[in-house]
């Protein structure tokens, strides 16, 4: 039993650190130490220098010029990441399409779509929830419907909580080609390109005032048939693929890190035994999170399967990401209650107080969306309870 | 023993629940809030006109002589309507304090704030003093001159006139001040309920020695009742706001359908909910119980209204919490008041002492 | 809007002081403040005393020689017994088969039993809970049948948690007299002289170690249908007539006061700040128990109606109950893992470290049943959902 | 890195599996906890044949040379069965502290400790020192007199031998004396698990000077690395009560019916139960950090033992107290392993430090 990595592990380690250090772009990392908003450009800028390092394909074979990491090394890649307090790499083109595309796709679409997502020439977004469905996903109901002269599909209705989709060159949808008694059937996998006629992007803002999230509405588009991934209706098959690719990571334990020790440090000049006492309770669960990380990349570096278990690592990991922001929101005191808003006081004129708290409120309402996404953290503990203890 | 409201009490519940239903939506809020005024004249005025902003004053002084029991029956109403308009810092901080005061004008003030036509906010707060009110930096010369910044003044940017605490002599005083004197310099702010806030800088201001309304225990007193009074109204506020939230999240899951039902079915949602109620109900016992300590004065009024507050800090954030969870990715969205109940209990676990801070004062 | 009360209801509350001052059987008092075991002599002697003071049928009406109180009279009662830190009073015979008996009872029945009652010349055990009913009570299978000439019942079948049936002179049983599709009907509400051949009592130990309940079983036990209360087959009206008796007093706050002043007192000297936190904030719930206690009660005395909210004072009740034991464990430190048993250390041989310690994790173990009796906590939320909420 | 058991260490733990699920089941430790004894020799002697009374000990000393990972093997599996025997006391605790000291008789004492015929106990706790094990009142006065007294010694009705903990010279000290030796007088008490343990005071009871095994920093460490191991054997074992707490209440709420259906259907019991599965997934991940930097005998070893047992301590009262509350009537019953589980708990959270003890030093 040992838990030190590895002399090449820790060789790796070196080298992200070193990536982090000299060439994690420092227009970005200044803003984003800063807690200023980033633009699309400087999103853009940020992955191009990670594929330039040609870190983009993460967690892609390196046949389709992936980086064919072990478990091991994605692990360190993300928690060197989040210790470094990058913005999260979007995950709608690396690492939920694209793993669809190259394990379900025809040749033809693998050259077209995997190489722009490795170089980050497209932005894509998720049409997977609508108004109707949230975590009973099959129950969607946007329609694809074949043109007589059967090149086409002509989609009709409304995905929502669309993620960046006004940035998006790209969505992929899961569309209804039939309409069967069991739900998860007829259901299929279609790439829309965003600029096609009859696509309307509404913005939802968030409690927090960002404009994260969108509606995203379809009036009659017209799709080549070209864009359908695998077989037609099989479409639930290749989500469920899609959700077990995104597990890892989740955990966000660099990020929390990086989160608490900035935490300490403020608590450090407080003089609140009370606020000590919760850091410290944070910490150890922070703890507890990454050893249980730890744990199941070992069964799996040794062979071994992880299957539901892995729903503790969202659980807990969005549990402690949410209890962070509370904790700094109690470090503000009454100074908790100004609000900079999404783009910040601007720079003349910030409020006096302790300058953490200008933004504190923002990312606790902003993390509320944490426990509901990706399969809300009721919906994990019905998977535990039905795939790991049997009832 | 009768913790029945009386009928003038129901009577007042009813019309100010019905002007929240009538002329009180979401989206005319929202208008405010977009809007560059912080609050809407007409509203402000029709409170005036209802006679609201004359509830807590002395007959002495123009008012109707209501005491907290009143104060949070609007409050809690205005907590479900999340109403922005100014009443805590002009009404409450302000004008209760005044009231109280032996300050020579103070019938003048009381009666133009009961007519609407003025508004004034305590400058009560400063960056460094973290919920201890009672030792500003801010400081009275002897021959009165002010110096110093005040912070988070509520409605700041909005007054006509401010009330000041700072130290005199070694000992806190507190004065009045017009908000455009000379040597007075400000910033403004949003919160995060959508109200305002301003930074007052005081810069050499100079203080008519008739504008010092109190000083020694008698500034303490004044300010500390003032100070407790508002966190009584901001309780019964929250409450308002836990109520909603849990009869909103029952509505709304009843309605919600996943996987071919209702999501209210599921049991875990109703024990939730269950437990949300239960909070909600928890908070109003203690509101009751402080708010009749506050209206009777009795020695323990400070501490009662400590322990409501500081359960108000957890319940509140509990209640929000699972409202908008309940809510899935509907509590998240801007356009629904289920995601500003959080922000408001948010604001409110931080004004005046979060839970810490009270579960600390009602143990001393 | 007045939380005070009247002159005289103080005037009630001295009343109750003198007596549990004067008339409160002292050596009950002192074993009970040592926290030394009470013999079934002294728990008659206890109720005795109180039957004499012609308290006993604290909430029967005045025809029936009870007390014919208010509501906040049984409250004040219930509070200042529960501060004097008494013996809780049995409910079993005055506050759970009579007040069936003096309801659906006839003459005959009102007369043997009820001054037997007043007087605690009987005690008497409950018969619900049985082996495989627990919070669904309505599955019990004890079979009543009627004797060929109609004049007796024949029971067989096993009752469990009775508590004390040890100590019982008799026992009211909800026994199945016909088997219906409905399983609420069926049932009848039948009274058994605990000396009647065939009747087995057996003990269960619990975690404390005490015997307080039991398994009591019958084996073709000969009752006279004269026993039987109300009509046959309506057992299970009578059971719900019953439960809705027994609402007031469940939330404690006079024992939990007591407590919980004890608690102060050992915290006082422990400098130990994270004890004294928990404390307020466990002040603060008791606090919000109780004046929600009495909001339930002013609608009764104005004329309301008090429904299923009563359920949150069980959950409360219980969970305040429980928790100021598990403070008392934590107060004790390492010492709480010294185990007196039922009977305590004896004399002449107690242990060095705190006193307190010596009966704090007994308390802690036997609270542990306060959420699952009376319809487990569970079942009050289930309660509270579908009649307070609506769903 | 590499977090799964080594071949030896799974063929160790299915042994003790075997011996517990065969040879220890309720009703004969039930037995033996009712009898005088308090606990069973014969199974004394079968864990020295298997050499698990070896397992610790250095190999110059005749031990196995295995470490904590091999003594959390054996104590999560002894958790649980809930084993009584007194391992803890005699080779944990008094054991390998000998061992690591430079005691000239040492490898004699660990000799007989592994053939299973000596027990020794550590006396460390006073009744005032609340978990502060480092400044006792029991002194060694320079001409070697031992005098104070020691509670809570586990075990020590039974010991032969003892280690003490006292105050030489002004500084700690640790000496080792024979039970039976004039001027030691002892009472014996249950404990809450089914144990025993002794209240102990010495008069005047002469010490050789070769029986003072550690003095000043010396002690210090010696001490607090035995307490430190078997900080982290309890928690091993109250990881061995919590997986049981979860297993055992799965089995339980799918077989037990209510309202016509197994009360694992009801989907607040199965996230009551995820719930009791993730703190026991939670605290075997700290209990592997823990393990692994004793192992390595890290300087941060004492910090993650303490972090280990703040957890488990919270963690385990609540799996035990859920899996009585699930359990009903039955949970409460002493007949069935449950309540045990919760007793052991309880005891674990309170032997050498709570969870708020550990809190605070986990932040030192």
């Amino acid at each position: 039993m040992e838990l030190n990595f590895s002399k090449e592990d820790l060789q790796f380690r070196d080298e992200v650190r070193s990536w982090l250090e000299n060439d994690y772009p420092k227009h970005v990392k200044a803003k984003q130490d800063n807690a200023e908003p980033l633009t699309r450009q400087d999103m853009v800028d940020y992955h191009k220098a990670v594929s330039a390092k040609g870190w983009m394909g993460y967690n892609w074979p390196v046949e389709y010029g992936g980086t064919g990491w072990t478990a091991t090394q994605l692990y360190i890649f993300n928690k060197e990441f989040g210790l470094a307090g990058t913005p999260p790499l979007l995950a709608f083109g690396v690492s939920m399409v694209a793993p669809v595309i190259y394990t379900f796709g025809n040749e033809e679409q693998k050259a077209k779509y995997l190489p722009d997502i490795l170089e980050f020439n497209t932005w894509w977004c998720q049409g997977y929830s609508e108004p109707g469905s949230g975590s009973d996903l099959a129950s969607l109901k946007t329609k694809a419907v074949k043109t007589f002269d059967g090149k086409h599909y002509i989609i009709n209705g409304a995905k929502t909580w669309t993620t960046l989709a006004q940035n998006a060159d790209w969505i992929f949808c899961l569309t209804r080609t039939e309409t069967t008694s069991i739900k998860q059937e007829g259901i299929s996998f279609i790439l829309i390109d965003m600029k096609t006629p009859g696509i309307e992007v509404k913005p939802i803002i968030t409690i927090d005032g960002e404009h994260e999230v969108n509606s995203v509405f379809f009036t009659d588009v017209k799709v080549p048939v070209e864009n359908l991934i695998g077989e037609e209706g099989k479409g639930w098959t290749y989500a469920k693929f899609l959700l077990a690719h995104e597990r890892f990571g989740i955990a966000s334990v660099g990020g929390s890190l990086r989160a608490l020790n900035k935490l300490k440090e403020i608590a450090s000049n407080l003089e609140n035994t009370d606020l000590d006492k919760k850091i410290t309770e944070l910490e150890i669960d922070l703890n507890a999170l990454e050893i249980t990380e730890l744990r199941m990349l070992s069964d799996l570096e040794n062979g071994g399967q992880v299957g539901a278990e892995s729903s503790i690592l969202k659980i807990k990991g969005t549990e402690i990401q949410q209890r962070l922001t509370e904790l700094m929101v109690e470090s503000s005191g009454e100074h908790a209650l100004l609000y900079p808003g999404p783009h910040g006081f601007g720079s003349n004129d910030k409020p006096s107080g302790p300058d953490y708290s200008a933004d504190a409120v923002s990312k606790f309402l902003n993390m509320r969306k944490t426990s509901i996404y990706g399969g809300s953290n009721e919906i994990q503990k019905n998977i535990i309870s039905k795939f790991v203890l049997g009832v | 023993m009768n913790l029945n409201f009386s009928e003038e009490q129901v009577m007042l519940k009813e019309t100010i629940q019905k002007f929240c239903d009538n002329d009180y939506d979401f989206y005319k809020r929202e208008e405010v809030i977009k809007s560059e005024n912080d609050f809407d004249l007409n509203t402000w005025n029709l409170f005036a006109e209802q006679g609201w902003l004359s509830m807590p004053f002395s007959e002495d002084s123009g008012g109707f002589g209501m005491g907290p029991i009143e104060l949070s029956i609007l409050f809690e109403e205005f907590g479900k309507a999340l109403v922005i308009e100014p009443y805590l810092s002009t009404v409450v901080l302000s004008g209760t304090l005044i009231d109280n005061s032996s300050y020579e004008h103070k019938k003048d003030i009381i009666e133009r704030i009961c007519s609407g036509s003025l508004h004034i906010s305590l400058a009560y707060a400063e960056a460094k003093n973290s919920y201890n009110y009672n030792l500003p930096s801010t400081s009275l010369s002897s021959d009165l001159l002010l110096n110093g910044t005040k912070n988070l003044v509520l409605n700041g940017g909005n007054a006509n006139k401010l009330v000041v605490s700072c130290i005199y002599n070694e000992e806190l005083a507190l004065v009045i001040v017009n908000a455009d004197k000379d040597g007075i310099s400000m910033n403004t702010f949003p919160t995060v309920d959508g109200q305002s806030c301003a930074e007052i800088t005081f810069e050499n201001v100079s203080i008519n020695s008739e504008d010092v309304i109190g000083t020694g225990d008698n500034a303490i007193t004044l300010l500390n009742n003032s100070i407790s009074l508002a966190t009584l109204c901001v309780s019964a506020e929250a409450v308002g706001c836990m109520s909603s939230c849990y009869l909103k999240t029952v509505a709304y899951t009843k309605e919600r359908e996943q996987f071919g039902q209702p999501i209210s079915n599921f049991q875990v949602l109703q024990h939730r909910m269950v437990d949300m109620f239960i909070e909600s109900e928890l908070c109003r016992s203690l509101l009751i119980k402080a708010m009749l300590e506050v209206d009777s004065g009795s020695d323990d009024m400070h501490k009662h209204v400590s322990g409501l507050k500081a359960q108000i800090g957890k319940s509140g954030k509990f209640s929000a919490q699972q409202a908008v969870q309940l809510h899935g990715g509907m509590g998240v969205s801007d356009e629904l008041m289920i995601g500003h109940y959080l922000k408001k209990l948010i604001v409110i676990d931080a004004l005046f002492g979060n839970t810490d801070h009270h579960l600390k004062k009602y143990a001393q």
